[in-house]
């Protein structure tokens, strides 16, 4: 394989790693906070036909963005209700929404547009356009560093920026703020929080809602620059793997970054069989290459690869007693 | 001898020194349960006010509503002679109350100095706030013998010092009133000890402490007055200085009939349960039973006494196969196994143990089953509950269940009834039914009376001895002490995970065994 | 096909031929869009049941549940596009696809500067493959030495609507070089048009005229006269002759697309050569290999 | 909360909740501009309205009383089995390598083998998640879902490189032996009356309410049956009373996942006579929505299905006839998990609240 096409490789990887990162660190919100959440790829398409069909009307991206935001909170407003002040089952909720979503974001585009539950192809400003980093031009022709800097690092979607950026501020937000120390002492222990004169919904409603926006910039991102449009099950299961991505990063946000850009490597791969075979030498089967992420997710859950130990309280809606 | 709430207030009473805490008329009912009934007490400023009653006798649901993690029915609260309406925790905390539950209530993976600013923050960011608290940790270490690493994680820490990250936690809050709920339940001598110093300390610097205890030893030991509590009414306030252990355990258990169950002699026979230094570590890796060794024979009771939590439960856990254990258990003189895939609730019943557990509602019943079904629970494989070799007779055990009600009195007798819709003193009489009328070679019994009612008491007490006169051996087990010293034919008392001694309950009195029940050893244990 | 009725490609081009006949004859269809493979059956049961007659559906998948169903509706006709169906009551209509995309090819040869063009496929069967054996055979017409670069997007139905895939594909073959791609692949060829108008290179639409998609940026489109053959089936009815019909350049069934949208990017020498050899091949003078016919390619290896 | 009484338990609870799932899909209906009364007409007609409709719902109603059953076994064991779709993909082939493993004589052999190697597969595929639950600790809810995906993957492989006979195009099995086919219900005599065009519904409906009956025999009549819901209920009192956690576990899913892979002989032995792709069609999750709403017992289990039989050809019909696309069918199909699964505190405490009302105003008239 030669740098083109490992550089080629790596650009799609990032591309691919973006909507599993927003999601990802979604997740590490919610599910840090003892909200368990396999909602995920629900409030991603949800956001996904928002954003496409709200930007296909305006032309504009950025309104395009704040609807994907608005019907992916929706989602998880009726998420943090029904888990949080009905305690019912976090995981039926979160089926059930995915399942709604599914079809919902089809009946709305097709009563919209009438395109089969498509969105119309957007185009110039109603599209998150590619933006060339400084220096990116000049750079070019120093050897290495050059190309990776261009065709890599450079000239993709805003909101890949921001994900990458989400990265450290989740981190920062998580281990320096009150919030962030309330939010891990939720999901550990409730009690204790409630105890110290805390609100425990209070906290996981917030966190189910910093879920809800992050859902929606991965929906956006999905409908306004990976693609020109929604179309019907764009998601294609990235929420699941975000999830999985999730479990095996250990609910830690650097370790998400680097699971969502391996397994959007994987997915990049399965893109080209022809250089898998190529490095390994034997064909590789597409479908094997698209089962990776969930094979190892289940060796992490397994505890062959590290145990993954999940927030102490997650699942279980918060009752008080002694 | 004044018993009396007066005699709490004159103990006290000082124009100068209001009192912090006042409760007046407070009220709690939990469904059907009536855990506080028009409870009113009065703690003076800079004193050690402790409570004592049975399980169940309402003392944490007082406590918790104090500092407003539940909210009372009836009644009003009156800090430092204000009336103070604590809705919740946080307002609790802003009248200065700060209390050590029963059950910590801390982060078990984050560091002792994360959870002692946890809520009680300054700012944003938490930088300022860790530094904060760590400064102040370390001026309370030096003034009250607090010391804990601020940088460990709670999980690593001991039981005891994790009691002092809670007294921390209420500390660094400003609270100069605390409530400790059982602090020294899970405390070994010497941590109980240590934390007494502490106590001692605060008391000093004027802070207001409430101590809930079990444990007369402490309560004559550390505190300045005391109230007694029994099934959810405060039944009397006294000065320590003006009464006794044996006045206390009057009061606690009520001056109601020694129930005297009819019991004519044991005449024991073969040793039946033949147990030696056995040993049971938890899933933390703390050992429980240290060696602990005894015999019970046929046709006998023995009485295991002791405070809750010193060891009885894993006991009972091991000898009825719910939790795995090192050393021997022998059943008429036969080898069982402690450990492995034949170490369960099944082969010991197979052996004719039969189990009484501690807990009803969350072992002995299965509570949204329906009595018949309960009758099965851990029978189910019983040849006369099967049709034929695929299919349980049920007929037959609704039959059974019937017949069973009838004998032991259970009412309402409707065998379809779901166990949770039965009073708890008759889900007892079920759950002893079950097992007494399997007939077994041993009988487990744990607190078979807890929160029954006198009548159903005395029937089970019946039951029990009726079995002991039918050649059975008995291994009783309670916190009470005047149902052991009524119906057992030895009593070995257990403290920290060992048998402290044994005694024979015509020759000794509550005050011996309750010193035994707290480690006063006195040489002259078995 | 799974493509999706609005693909702009394949289905689009079967929906608008039976609208056109609706328009000019008023008459009415139903449209049935397939969610899954599962579902064929009962459609094409439902549509028979519903007294629809005839029925066309399209798409080589249809052909084994075609095969069952035929027999139970004796009174119906129906005709399949893509596949060849033995049925007394069936009309089968196929395409020498390969001889629009030899056309196409050459005209990509012709376009590209690079000497290097792609072509990506939908589904990776001998359909696709027979498009891509007659580009890259038109492509080394012109310009023996040019490379091609062939992709197929994936082995399953979802194949033919991913357009994430095609367009990542597109701008994998951009960075091997390719500077025009033929994109044989129904709704993911919108995402292979995007990403080549995103990235500045040539396209070429299939089956319907693309061009409009993203005009002065896709070179032409590779016209598969779908909405003829059901326009003519639609208007045949009751009395459509069972049978197999293969539509060629010979009777416009296939061929190319100009329009106001390409006609910059389209030379009239490029046009002449292409026409050239479009005659050629009416009039069998010149024979492009078929694919399917032996499932070989001598233009490329798959 | 007042205590509700058993029958508005059983009955009520779960009806509130489908009048609700109900309401919230005919205002998504209003609000994309359909008219909710004649969509519903649409569907009782198309699903109900002829012997036709009939052999589709209960085809599907088949399908959906397998995989309820399985979601049922299951969550009586307290264990959350969202891996009915791939257990059910798995059944599909194990059907077929059954079918295609010989020209069967005649289709009741072929039945009772492939029976068995539907069950034997899906069991084998719930086998792993419920190892790791029982030993590891591992989240059977997350790995279930990744087995979901990992037998997709696993299928698109088999179908495209291994039983996708020469020369076929669409990734699919050969078609099973003329043997192998099972009578549809216009080819069973008396039924044959009814139904006189060819349906999908076939024999396999019998068996799906004969499963019926079994799991409930073994759930409340068997010893089995009684420490799986034991252990589901309390696990602590479960270990009193000797029950293996471990054992039940796996029993449990294994029968669980059993079941599930069973749909497979209707919908690929049955209606397709050959394995395609995605051949459970979403009825994994059905199972799910039909469990609750059945209240997991299997009478409930069987209404319940009959009820999304009905809810997914009378969808289909929809797609067909109106212009509310058949997507309409998984909406609702989501509304109900939500409001039976999900909101049911919401629907007992409404409830509660109404009876507490009713019985205040008796106590008031009694005065
Ligand atoms: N959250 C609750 N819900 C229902 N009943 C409760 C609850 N908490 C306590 N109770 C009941 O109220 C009564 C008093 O309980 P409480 O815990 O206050 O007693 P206690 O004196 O603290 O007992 P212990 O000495 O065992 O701690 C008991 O009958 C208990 O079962
Ligand atoms: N969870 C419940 N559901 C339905 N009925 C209940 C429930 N708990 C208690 N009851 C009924 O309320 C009555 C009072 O219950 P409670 O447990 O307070 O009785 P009790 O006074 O403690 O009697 P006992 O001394 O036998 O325990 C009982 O007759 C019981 O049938
Ligand atoms: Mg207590
Ligand atoms: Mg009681």
């Amino acid at each position: 394989m030669d740098y083109a096409t490992l550089l080629q490789l790596l650009d799609t990887t990032l591309r691919f790693a973006t909507p599993l990162l927003l999601a990802c660190l979604a997740g590490l919100y919610s599910e840090r906070a003892g909200v368990f959440d396999i909602g995920l790829e629900g409030k991603m398409l949800m956001a996904a036909m928002s954003s496409g069909a709200v930007a296909a009307l305006t032309g504009s991206v950025w309104l395009g963005l704040l609807a994907a935001i608005g019907g992916s909170l929706l989602f998880a407003l009726v998420h943090g209700v029904a888990s949080i002040t009905f305690r019912g089952n976090q995981l039926i909720s979160g089926v059930a929404l995915n399942f709604i979503a599914s079809g919902i974001t089809v009946l709305v585009a097709q009563s919209l547009f009438g395109q089969g539950g498509r969105t119309p192809p957007l185009t110039g400003g109603a599209r998150s356009n590619p933006v060339i980093l400084p220096f990116a031009e000049p750079m070019r022709d120093v050897p290495v560093i050059g190309p990776l800097y261009y065709e890599v690092i450079s000239g993709h979607s805003p909101l890949v920026y921001l994900a990458l950026l989400m990265v450290p501020v989740t981190w920062w937000v998580l281990y320096r703020t009150r919030f962030g120390l309330r939010l891990r002492a939720v999901g550990e222990n409730p009690a204790a929080v409630d105890t110290a004169g805390v609100s425990v919904r209070g906290l996981r409603f917030a966190a189910v809602m910093i879920t809800g926006v992050l859902c929606g910039v991965a929906g956006a991102y999905m409908a306004t620059a990976l693609q020109a449009g929604f179309g019907r099950e764009m998601t294609a299961g990235r929420g699941y793997i975000a999830l999985a991505a999730l479990i095996f990063a250990k609910w830690r946000p650097w370790a998400a970054l680097y699971a969502c850009l391996l397994f959007g490597f994987f997915q990049a791969l399965a893109l080209r069989p022809d250089v898998v075979e190529g490095v390994v030498g034997v064909k590789v089967p597409v479908p094997a290459l698209d089962a990776l992420p969930y094979v190892l997710t289940v060796l992490v859950l397994a505890g062959f690869v590290g145990k993954a130990i999940p927030p102490r309280a997650g699942g279980e809606p918060y009752v008080k007693e002694r | 001898m004044s018993v009396s709430t007066d005699a709490g207030r004159q103990a006290t009473a000082a124009p100068t020194a209001p009192y912090a805490i006042e409760l007046k008329g407070i009220s709690k009912a939990f469904g059907p349960v009536q855990a506080n009934k028009d409870i009113s007490i009065q703690v003076a400023k800079g004193s050690i006010h402790g409570i004592i009653g049975e399980n169940g006798a309402g003392k944490s649901t007082l406590m918790s509503i104090l500092y407003g993690f539940y909210k009372a029915d009836r009644g009003e609260i009156v800090i430092n002679g204000r009336v103070t309406a604590i809705p919740d925790s946080q307002s609790a905390i802003r009248a200065g109350i700060g209390m050590v539950f029963q059950h910590f209530k801390l982060v078990q993976n984050f560091t002792v100095l994360e959870n002692v600013i946890l809520g009680a923050e300054e700012g944003q960011m938490l930088a300022g706030s860790l530094a904060k608290a760590r400064r102040v940790l370390r001026e309370l270490a030096e003034e009250y013998e607090l010391e804990v690493d601020p940088d460990a994680l709670i999980e690593d820490l001991s039981v005891g010092h994790q009691q002092r990250v809670e007294i921390l936690k209420a500390l660094y809050r400003q609270a100069d009133i605390l409530i400790l709920d059982e602090p020294t339940g899970v405390l070994t001598p010497a941590e109980a000890d240590h934390l007494f110093r502490i106590l001692r300390g605060l008391k000093e610097q004027g802070k207001t402490i409430i101590l809930i205890t079990h444990k007369l030893r402490e309560i004559m030991e550390i505190t300045d007055t005391v109230s007694v509590m029994r099934r959810g009414e405060m039944t009397a306030t006294v000065k320590t200085a003006e009464t006794s252990p044996e006045q206390l355990a009057e009061l606690m258990v009520g001056r109601k009939v020694l129930l005297h169950v009819a019991k004519g002699p044991a005449n024991p026979g073969a040793t039946v349960l033949d147990v030696e230094n056995l040993r049971v570590k938890d899933d933390q890796g703390v050992e429980r039973l240290k060696g602990i060794s005894l015999k019970v024979r046929a046709g006998e009771i023995l009485g295991i006494a002791g405070v809750a939590g010193n060891g009885q439960s894993e006991l009972l856990a091991v000898l009825g196969g719910m939790q795995a254990g090192t050393g021997h258990i022998r059943i008429k003189g036969d080898e069982i196994d402690l450990t492995g895939k034949h170490s369960n609730g099944q082969t010991r019943r197979a052996r004719g143990i039969a189990h009484v557990p501690e807990d009803r509602q969350h072992l002995g019943l299965i509570m949204d089953f329906t009595a018949w079904e309960n009758v099965a629970f851990g029978y189910h494989h019983a040849p006369e509950y099967q049709k034929n070799r695929l299919f349980m007779d049920n007929d037959a055990l609704r039959a059974d269940t019937e017949r069973k009600m009838a004998t032991f009195d259970v009412r309402p007798p409707i065998p379809t009834l779901a166990a949770k819709s039965f009073s708890g003193g008759n889900q007892q009489k079920i759950v002893v039914a079950r097992e007494i009328e399997r007939n077994p070679d041993l009988l487990l019994v744990g607190q078979p009376t807890r929160g029954v009612d006198i009548g159903a008491i005395e029937f089970i007490h019946k039951q029990i001895v009726a079995l002991r006169d039918a050649g059975k051996a008995i291994l009783l087990v309670s916190v009470e002490l005047d149902e052991i010293m009524s119906l057992s034919d030895r009593i070995a008392v257990m403290f920290d995970g060992r048998i402290m001694g044994e005694r024979d309950p015509r020759s000794t009195n509550e005050r011996e065994l309750g010193l035994m029940m707290a480690g006063v050893t006195d040489g002259g244990a078995a | 096909d799974l493509g999706g009725k609005f693909d702009k490609s394949f289905n689009e081009a079967a929906f608008n031929g039976a609208t056109r006949w609706a328009q000019e004859t008023g008459g009415t269809f139903k449209e049935l869009e397939m969610q899954s493979e599962a579902q064929r059956e009962q459609a094409l049961r439902r549509l028979a049941e519903s007294g629809a007659n005839p029925v066309v559906m399209t798409g080589f998948a249809f052909g084994d549940v075609l095969n069952t169903v035929a027999p139970d509706f004796p009174d119906t006709k129906f005709a399949i596009i893509d596949m060849v169906v033995e049925q007394p009551n069936v009309k089968s209509v196929v395409f020498n696809e390969h001889e629009g995309s030899y056309l196409v090819g050459m005209m990509a040869a012709l376009a590209s500067k690079t000497g290097t063009v792609g072509f990506i496929g939908g589904m990776d069967i001998p359909l696709i493959r027979k498009f891509g054996c007659g580009y890259a055979q038109g492509v080394k017409a012109v310009n023996p030495d040019a490379t091609v670069i062939l992709n197929m997007t994936g082995t399953t139905p979802a194949a033919w609507n991913d357009p994430v895939k095609g367009a990542e594909l597109a701008k994998g073959q951009k960075a091997q070089g390719a500077d025009v791609i033929y994109a044989a692949a129904g709704g993911t060829g919108v995402g292979v048009l995007q990403a080549a108008a995103d990235e500045g290179i040539l396209s070429i639409g299939v089956d319907s005229n693309q061009n409009y998609l993203h005009p002065g940026k896709v070179l032409t489109s590779m016209l598969k006269r779908v909405d003829n053959a059901v326009y003519e089936a639609f208007k045949e009815g009751e009395a459509l002759a069972p049978g197999i019909n293969v539509m060629g350049l010979a009777n416009d069934g296939v061929g190319y697309a100009m329009d106001e949208h390409n006609a910059a990017l389209v030379t009239p020498e490029m046009q002449a050569t292409v026409d050239e050899a479009a005659a050629k091949i009416k009039s069998g003078e010149l024979a492009v290999h078929d694919y399917m016919s032996d499932n070989t390619c001598p233009a490329a290896t798959f | 909360m007042t205590k509700l009484p058993k029958w508005a338990d059983v009955a009520l609870v779960p009806l509130i909740s489908l009048m609700l799932a109900a309401i919230v899909a005919a205002i998504v209906l209003v609000a994309i501009g359909h008219d909710p009364w004649n969509a519903l007409k649409v569907m009782v007609d198309g699903a109900l309205g002829s012997p036709y409709g009939w052999g589709y719902t209960l085809y599907y109603t088949t399908s959906f009383i397998f995989t309820g059953l399985a979601v049922t076994v299951a969550f009586h064991a307290s264990l959350f089995n969202i891996g009915g779709e791939g257990q059910a993909q798995l059944g599909g082939l194990g059907v077929a390598l059954v079918c295609l493993s010989m020209p069967w004589p005649h289709w009741t052999l072929a039945l009772a083998a492939a029976t068995l190697g539907a069950a034997a597969f899906g069991a084998a595929w719930a086998a792993i998640p419920a190892y790791l639950q029982a030993r590891r600790g591992s989240h059977i809810v997350i790995t279930t879902i990744m087995f979901n995906y990992i037998a997709a993957a696993l299928l698109v492989y088999l179908l495209v490189d291994v039983l996708r006979p020469a020369g076929q195009m669409d990734p699919a099995s050969a078609r099973f032996p003329e043997g192998a086919n099972l009578p549809a219900l216009n080819e069973i005599p008396g039924f044959n009356l009814i139904f006189e065009k060819a349906v999908p519904a076939n024999v396999t409906l019998f068996i799906a309410l004969f499963m019926a009956w079994v799991v409930w025999a073994i759930l409340w009549r068997t010893r089995l049956g009684y420490e799986i819901r034991a252990f589901g209920k309390s696990e602590t009192a479960a270990r009193y009373a000797g029950i293996n956690a471990v054992r039940i576990t796996m029993i449990a899913m294994l029968i669980s996942g059993g079941l599930a892979g069973m749909m497979s002989i209707n919908n690929v032995m049955g209606e397709a006579e050959r394995l395609l792709q995605n051949s459970s069609e979403g009825a994994g999750f059905i199972g799910i929505a039909v469990a609750l709403m059945g209240r997991n017992h299997p009478v409930g289990v069987v209404l319940a299905a009959l009820l999304f039989g009905f809810l997914y050809q009378g969808g289909a019909e929809l797609g067909l006839w109106t212009s509310i696309p058949i997507e309409m069918r998984i909406v609702v199909q989501g509304l109900v998990i939500l409001f039976t699964g999900a909101l049911d505190m919401m629907v007992r405490m409404m409830l509660g609240w109404l009876f507490s009302l009713s019985q205040s105003a008796e106590s008031v008239g009694a005065k």
